[in-house]
């Protein structure tokens, strides 16, 4: 028997739900195959991994202070991402957004004011946004590769929050430890849930998700983005500059980036230290394509994401399990997450193509 | 004072290697069309690889055999999704960025602490001792001279063999390529197999010369860099081979400047590098003509047949 | 001619496409020297079975036999061992990759090694199809691309040619010289496959033809025996009506006018504008002849508004000036726009029809709110436009590129025509688009001066423009000509100024000053 | 039959970085060889000093860890979060300067070392330059060179140290090439004050000498290495762990050096002469009996202001928030 696979006409409802539940399955046999090769207890171990860590308020608490940095970064990603540019350089503008968003709980660190929060997440989402508009420049002036200018400049803030750390915003009586004050309670996100960690941030990347799903879904703006990213010339047709798109894109992912960078210093961390991210940026580049650049798809990637950090917490605290099987246990998820999405766009046939009678074919009219 | 000048060239050397291996792996990689974002996990798992096996073999030759293969191995698994499966590229190539940090740590357990005796020097008595040239031409080890060689390698293969005017056509437009009658599919994945190998060849570099021993990511973020240099180099192999010597240049001269306390801050210095690369690439892309002849059109483009 | 043998038959081949079958039992055959030509609508089969033959892609049943042997085509490179040659529909050219490389890559490492350039000189001018190995395919005009196809073929000594459209991109002067090419390989006893929708190119051209309508062969005729008309109605399998235009129009005042348009092209190997000039009134089709590669697309980019106009340059829709309004803002007063490039560019592949009508008509059409796309308004102009423009697509939900090219140009022109511009402004309308099509699209442009409209239309189609215009000009590097009536030129005289002669000089033509 | 004790650790780098997060866990290790069956350790590694820690630090004690060791600085604000909502689980932060009523901190006087390795370091000098590899200007690193020049021209007056920043804990290739630039501009002892062994297998190679840090790095140095500063954390994890054991754990700080043995020095290269050795031991036994400080006056800063009076003892809070380079460094101070 042939097997074939065909495009499908449109994408399968069904299968676009299914395939990451069959992905997750083959990640958790694979799992159980190198648990049972480490000598663990396979079932025990996939337990740990997948469901331990959500079986409790706080858990699933953690599970979304873990996702929102992802989430917020994924989405804004998902812009530039569907136009073709592509701003790889997300962790430096988060790095950025954290240090504008913070850098104003620090400058204004007596104010007891409600207006302070408001004004680091403006101040967050501009840093980040500033940040991206450094490749956007130098794309639409000089027509500079966004990949490789947004990724150096990563390199960049991280030396500048070096620098700033260990001088400027250095806490006064930290015997200059490279850390910052602790901010006061003006300047912190307020907690959702009492007793987790749960804060503001986790509603800010689902409302972000709501208006990025408005845009996509009925707004002009994300249709001329996304004609930008398929038909470069058509969208020019349509009236859209590519160089206004570039812009818009890469203040967008900057500038959610930027927030996202703000919320962690200014909610579960407290204060600005060295490091403000494990690696958000980067995460949420897979994040958003698991997501398949769709806001709603891209809050479950994070969340999906974010459970196997906490998994590899579990598994190393409860199965003693190294780190590093995390590593090569989110690798493999992420491989089968990709694999079956094949099965959205494609379906399987065995045997031969039936033939679909054509309208037009029965109709008569031969001539001469 | 300038004495230290030709020392601070073999540094520029080593310290580029690496570099110069996967960028030319990753620009034979990309004149076919594909964007493997996952050297890092490719060189990562070669580095190990080549060490386990070389402080288990004690055999050098096996040890970078065996980084190839390895880099090679994760390629394959990146060429599967991609190619046959239509897997995006972006995210696949980060997946094997996860995946092989921790598959190399995973492996590389237990040979934390062991120490590999570094790769021969070729040295020619007489032609080594020439001065100053002597020892940079010559007193290398078996990879650095790999490392130049598989940029002549790359771009001879690519500019003047008919597999390599295939490679470049796919890259350019698989559909046409595929209509002629060449089969994209084979020769990407034949393509990726051997950047793979190349970024392996680059992680065997760290672990058996550079610095011979095994620590968990050790390659710290130079996979990143050689995909910039790829861009960098629009392109081409000779100027990825540039691009990395530069790259690696700035890096130990701002080194040498802050040993010589040149009153520069240090994080200034250290962020010279980064600053450069964007500064030179400005330069480079403001004719936009060139950049956009050598970028391969199909770049991170998926190819599917019709029917 | 050696009539003793075929040099090709199929015996029933059948393929299948999701959804459809895209060649039904077909049998043919092709004698040696013969140039038979393919016809049939848009999506008739025509190149799916070319492909086939040429091992592309194989067929789900049948058989096939190559000078009374049967023989099988896994892929090309077998094709081109057996001894066939293919020019796609499509080019399969690299951009940029040297026109030798072009051809290294697609002829047999044998012939590609040791002096290729000098072969390729030496076939290329034997053929009166001149090429120089060295230069990049981006900097190559359509034509030449073309040539570079062809000799690409000749160089395998082929002996049977298959060529896909071949002239629906050359200029008249291309396509006579390809004509010579094609009948000395004819002499020589190769046989040619050729597909056009070019009807009586045809009639000039083949000796013999196969009709093909929804993967069947209808009929075979001899095109010396028929007329353009018969032949179509063949293809369509129902009567042929062909553009009408009424005689003594009376135009009203200008709608349309540009005043000294210089532009300095963006485009890396593109033509200046220089002092364009024109005047179209309501009412009147006018249009634009020339080679292709003359200025063409800048103007066209210019007038829509994708590109800025240039200094001094200024375009009046009426009374108003427009120099300084963006592309939507133009469409708002009135404007409208058929680029030459349908996917890409007048529609966007991977997009919906009913999101495509957004494209252009989301402000004109209301099909926009406050920033938010209407569906429901989108669909139902959608709707609107599959039905009055005779699209053939299961419904608004399809993909635009999904639709075959005739199918896709009459949406793009439904979408544009039935926002009632004030003045229209098309390029190249009828590329490839089979003969049924182009004369449904050619009327469209003649019922719009109906409603009071002016028309421009851009193209190298001379029959096409003398068919439907009421004044032409040629355009030459950049410059414009005066428009003439039809009436008072000809279609030599036409052919001269596209070749950059003026008309003042006529007369004196032997001067030879270009 | 009692519970098992479980203690907890959390590690910034990976166990198997060969540096400090190697060290703490050979700590841990310890912890399990004294008290056997008695107690269960358990550690997460790579644990990110980002907004992860409080987490991994609420999971740990939330699963029954009693005692749980947070073994880098980036921990301190999230171990004491932690502890807030944990009073029965007892936190013990390394490098920190904050404590509360369930955590303690601790550290080692790794200058003390620095001290002994400096005096040996002046000595030995041929060149009169020391290269140190150093990864952030902050006090504890800073601390150390201040250490190191101090001993070091106190036996040699001649004595220059360059300083290459590098700015990572660890990136051995990056650690490498700055060992090489300091040699090639002609150092001849390297120092590092960053994790991974790479510098000691440079100075190895090039026939130059070299100290250890955290651990002894004789295995890649066997030649270079003249002795190693070890950071030896097993004697306090078992201590702390048999007083939470006994209920006698109280909340404190510990900073300790070669007195207690949370520093230690591995053996000297057999290369070094025994008059070396002499003043080298010396040295580390009057620190140990209190009769020597590295941090004596007279000590001037760079711009020759006495910081520390001749006859005083620099204070711990000087000490612990060293933001200053004493006379003798000639490189421009890297934070602001
Ligand atoms: N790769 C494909 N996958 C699915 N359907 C296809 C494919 N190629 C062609 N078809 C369908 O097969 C039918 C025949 O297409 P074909 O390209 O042979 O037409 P054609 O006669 O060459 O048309 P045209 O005149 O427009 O070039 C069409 O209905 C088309 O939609
Ligand atoms: N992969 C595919 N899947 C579905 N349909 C396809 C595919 N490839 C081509 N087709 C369809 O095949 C038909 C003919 O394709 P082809 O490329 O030969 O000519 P065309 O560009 O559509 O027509 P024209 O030459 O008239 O402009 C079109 O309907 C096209 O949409
Ligand atoms: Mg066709
Ligand atoms: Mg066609």
């Amino acid at each position: 028997m042939k097997i074939r696979f065909e495009p499908r006409q449109s994408e399968s409802r069904t299968v676009v739900f299914l395939s990451p539940l069959v992905a997750v399955l083959f990640t958790g046999l694979f799992s159980m195959l190198i648990f049972a090769i480490l000598g663990v207890d396979p079932i025990t171990a996939v337990y740990t991994f997948f469901i331990g860590p959500v079986t409790s308020i706080a858990g699933w608490a953690e599970l979304f202070v873990k996702a929102t940095p992802l989430v917020l970064i994924g989405i804004g990603l998902s812009f530039g991402f569907r136009s073709n540019i592509w701003n790889i350089g997300a962790e430096g503008q988060l790095t950025i957004g954290a240090l504008t968003g913070g850098g104003l709980a620090l400058l204004f660190y007596n104010v007891d004011s409600v207006f302070l929060l408001p004004a680091m997440i403006i101040a967050g989402i501009f840093g980040g946004a500033i940040w991206a508009a450094i490749p956007a420049f130098l794309r639409v002036r000089f027509n500079t590769n966004e990949i490789l200018t947004s990724l150096m400049l990563v390199y960049v803030a991280q030396l500048i929050l070096s620098y700033l750390i260990q001088g400027p915003m250095r806490a006064p009586d930290g015997y200059n430890f490279p850390e910052s004050r602790l901010f006061h309670d003006a300047a912190l996100l307020p907690t959702l849930i009492s007793e987790t960690r749960l804060h503001a941030g986790w509603i800010a990347a689902l409302f972000f998700a709501v208006i990025a799903w408005i845009l996509w879904s009925r707004h002009i703006i994300g249709f001329q983005v996304k004609v930008a990213g398929d038909a470069p010339l058509a969208a020019r047709f349509s009236g859209v500059r590519e160089k206004n798109v570039t812009w818009l894109v890469l203040l967008i992912s900057g500038g959610a980036a930027g927030l996202a960078g703000m919320i962690e210093v200014s909610g579960p961390i407290g204060q600005i230290v060295p490091i403000i991210s494990p690696g958000y940026g980067f995460t949420a580049i897979i994040v958003a394509f698991l997501g398949r650049l769709h806001p709603i798809g891209i809050i479950f990637s994070g969340m999906l994401m974010a459970l196997t950090y906490l998994g590899g917490d579990a598994a190393q605290i409860e199965m003693k399990l190294p780190n590093a099987v995390t590593g090569v246990f989110q690798g493999m998820l992420l491989f089968f997450l990709l694999a079956t999405d094949f099965f959205v766009r494609y379906r399987i046939r065995f045997g031969a193509l039936r033939e679909t009678p054509d309208k037009e074919s029965s109709k008569k009219g031969v001539v001469g | 004072m300038l004495e230290w000048v030709l020392p601070a060239i073999l540094t520029i050397i080593t310290a580029s290697t690496p570099l110069v291996f996967a960028a030319v792996g990753e620009v034979l990689v990309e004149k076919s069309g594909v964007l493997n974002l996952g050297i890092e996990g490719m060189m990562v798992v070669g580095a190990i690889a080549a060490f386990a096996v070389g402080v288990t073999f004690e055999s050098a030759t096996l040890a970078i055999i065996s980084g190839a293969v390895a880099g090679a191995f994760l390629a394959f698994i990146f060429g599967l999704l991609t190619l046959n499966l239509l897997a995006n590229q972006v995210a696949t190539g980060l997946a094997l960025t996860i995946f092989g940090l921790g598959l190399s740590s995973l492996i590389g357990h237990s040979y934390v602490g062991k120490t590999f005796p570094g790769l021969p020097k070729l040295e020619i008595t007489l032609l080594t001792d020439i001065p100053f040239l002597g020892p940079i031409i010559f007193g290398q080890d078996i990879l650095v001279y790999l490392s130049i060689l598989s940029v002549f390698g790359v771009s001879w293969f690519l500019y003047r063999t008919r597999w390599g005017l295939i490679v470049r056509a796919i890259g350019e437009n698989h559909d046409a390529a595929y209509s002629i009658g060449y089969s994209v599919k084979f020769v990407r994945m034949i393509v990726i197999l051997i950047g793979g190998a190349l970024a392996g060849l680059g992680g065997s570099y760290l672990s058996l010369a550079y610095t011979p021993f095994w620590v968990e990511n050790m390659t710290a973020g130079r996979g990143w860099i050689a995909l910039a240099l790829v861009v960098f180099a629009s392109w081409k192999p000779g100027r990825a081979l540039l691009g990395a010597y530069l790259f690696g240049g700035i890096t130990i001269i701002q080194m040498h400047a802050q040993g010589f306390d040149v009153q520069i801050p240090a994080q200034v210095m250290s962020s010279l590098p980064y600053l450069a690369t964007i500064f030179v690439l400005v330069l480079i892309s403001r004719d936009s003509s060139r950049t956009l002849l050598n970028a391969p059109a199909c770049l991170g483009k998926n190819f599917q047949p019709s029917s | 001619m050696q009539v003793t043998r075929t040099r090709l038959k199929l015996e029933n081949i059948t393929k299948h496409y999701p959804g459809i079958i895209a060649n039904d039992s077909v049998n043919m055959s092709v004698l040696p020297g013969e140039i038979h030509a393919l016809l049939g609508e848009n999506g008739a089969g025509k190149s799916t079975l070319v492909k086939f033959i040429y091992g592309v892609h194989g067929a789900d049943s049948g058989r096939m036999f190559w000078e009374d042997k049967e023989i099988q085509i896994s892929n090309p490179s077998e094709a081109r061992k057996t001894g066939i040659g293919m020019v796609f529909q499509h080019f399969s050219l690299f951009d940029a990759l040297t026109v030798e490389e072009n051809i290294a890559i697609g002829i047999s490492q044998e012939l590609a090694t040791g002096g290729l350039s000098d072969k390729i000189i030496q076939v290329s001018n034997q053929y009166g199809l001149p090429l120089d190995p060295s230069r990049y395919v981006y900097t190559l005009s359509v034509g030449e691309r073309q040539r570079i196809e062809v000799v690409r073929c000749l160089l395998q000594n082929p002996r049977l040619l298959i060529m896909d459209e071949p002239t629906s991109v050359l200029t008249p002067q291309e396509v006579e010289e390809l004509f010579k090419t094609l009948r000395r390989l004819s002499d020589e006893g190769i046989s040619i496959l050729y597909i056009s929708h070019k009807l009586q190119e045809i009639k000039d051209l083949c000796h013999k033809a196969t009709i093909m309508r929804n993967g069947k062969v209808v009929s075979e005729c001899n095109p010396d025996d028929e007329t353009t008309r018969s032949m179509a109605e063949m293809m369509m399998g129902k009567d042929f009506i062909s553009p009408e235009r009424r005689e003594n129009k009376s135009f009203g005042s200008t709608k349309l006018s540009l005043r000294n348009i210089n532009r300095v092209s963006h485009h890396q190997h593109g033509v200046d504008l220089a002092n364009i000039d024109l005047d179209i009134k309501t009412g009147e089709v006018v249009g634009i002849a020339g080679i292709a590669g003359n200025g063409q697309t800048e103007l066209l980019e210019v007038l829509s508004g994708e590109v800025p106009v240039g200094d001094e340059g200024i375009i009046l829709l009426g009374d108003r000036e427009v120099t300084n309004l963006n592309t939507n803002d133009r469409r708002k007063v009135g404007m409208a726009f058929v680029p030459e490039e349908r996917l890409g560019h007048g529609a966007v592949p991977n997009m919906s029809l009913w999101e495509n009508t957004v494209l252009s008509a989301a402000y004109s059409m209301d099909l926009v709110i406050r920033g938010f796309v209407s569906k429901v308004s989108s669909i139902a102009f959608c709707k609107h436009v599959i039905k009055k423009f005779n699209v053939h697509t299961p419904g608004p939900n399809t993909f635009a590129s999904a639709l075959s090219g005739g199918n896709l140009q009459k949406f793009i022109f439904g979408r544009e025509i039935l926002q009632n511009p004030k003045v229209l402004i098309v390029l190249q309308p009828t590329w490839g688009v089979d003969a049924g099509s182009a004369a449904r699209i050619r009327q469209s442009l003649i019922d719009l001066t109906e409603n009071e409209a002016a028309v421009l239309v851009i193209s190298q189609d001379l029959e096409e423009l003398l068919e439907i215009s009421d004044r032409i000009a040629v355009i030459h590097e950049g410059k414009l000509s005066p428009a003439y009536p039809v009436n008072e030129i000809t279609i030599e005289e036409i052919g001269l100024l596209m070749g950059g002669v003026k008309k003042s000089e006529f007369s004196i033509r032997g001067t030879d000053e270009n | 039959k009692a519970d098992p004790l479980k203690v907890g650790f959390i590690y910034i780098g990976p166990t198997g970085d060969h540096g400090w997060t190697y060290e703490h866990d050979q700590g841990r290790i310890a912890i399990e060889k004294s008290l056997g069956s008695k107690v269960k350790t358990t550690y997460v590694e790579k644990v990110p000093e980002s907004a992860d820690a409080a987490r991994v630090l609420t999971k740990l004690a939330s699963s029954g860890h009693k005692l749980i060791f947070t073994t880098s600085f980036g921990y301190m604000n999230p171990t004491l979060k932690v502890a807030k909502k944990f009073p029965n689980v007892k936190f013990e932060h390394a490098t920190g300067y904050k404590r509360s009523k369930n955590v303690s901190t601790y550290s080692g006087r790794f200058y003390e070392g620095r001290h002994v390795a400096g005096l040996i370091a002046g000595k030995m000098t041929k060149n009169n330059v020391i290269g140190y590899v150093a990864s952030f200007p902050i006090p504890e690193v800073i601390r150390g060179i201040n250490a190191t020049i101090i001993a070091a021209r106190s036996v040699n007056p001649n004595v220059k140290i360059k300083i290459i920043w590098v700015y990572t804990w660890f990136d051995p290739g990056k650690e490498a090439d700055a060992a090489k630039a300091l040699i090639d501009q002609g150092a001849d002892i390297i120092m590092q004050h960053t994790d991974s062994p790479a510098p000691m297998q440079v100075a190895e190679k090039r026939g130059k000498l070299a100290f250890g840090q955290a651990s002894d790095m004789k295995a890649f140095g066997p030649k270079a290495q003249l002795t190693a500063i070890i950071d030896n954390w097993g004697p306090y994890y078992v201590q702390r762990t048999k007083d939470v054991m006994n209920g006698t754990w109280k909340s404190k700080d510990t900073w300790t050096g070669l007195k207690t043995g949370m520093v230690t020095m591995a053996p000297y290269n057999k290369s070094i002469p025994a008059d070396v050795v002499a003043i080298a031991e010396k040295a580390r036994k009057g620190i140990i009996d209190g009769s020597v400080h590295p941090f004596t006056g007279p000590i001037k800063n760079q711009a020759g202001k006495i910081v520390v009076k001749a006859g005083e003892r620099a204070s711990d809070g000087m000490l612990l928030g060293m933001n200053f380079y004493v006379e003798g460094v000639d490189s421009k101070y890297p934070a602001k």
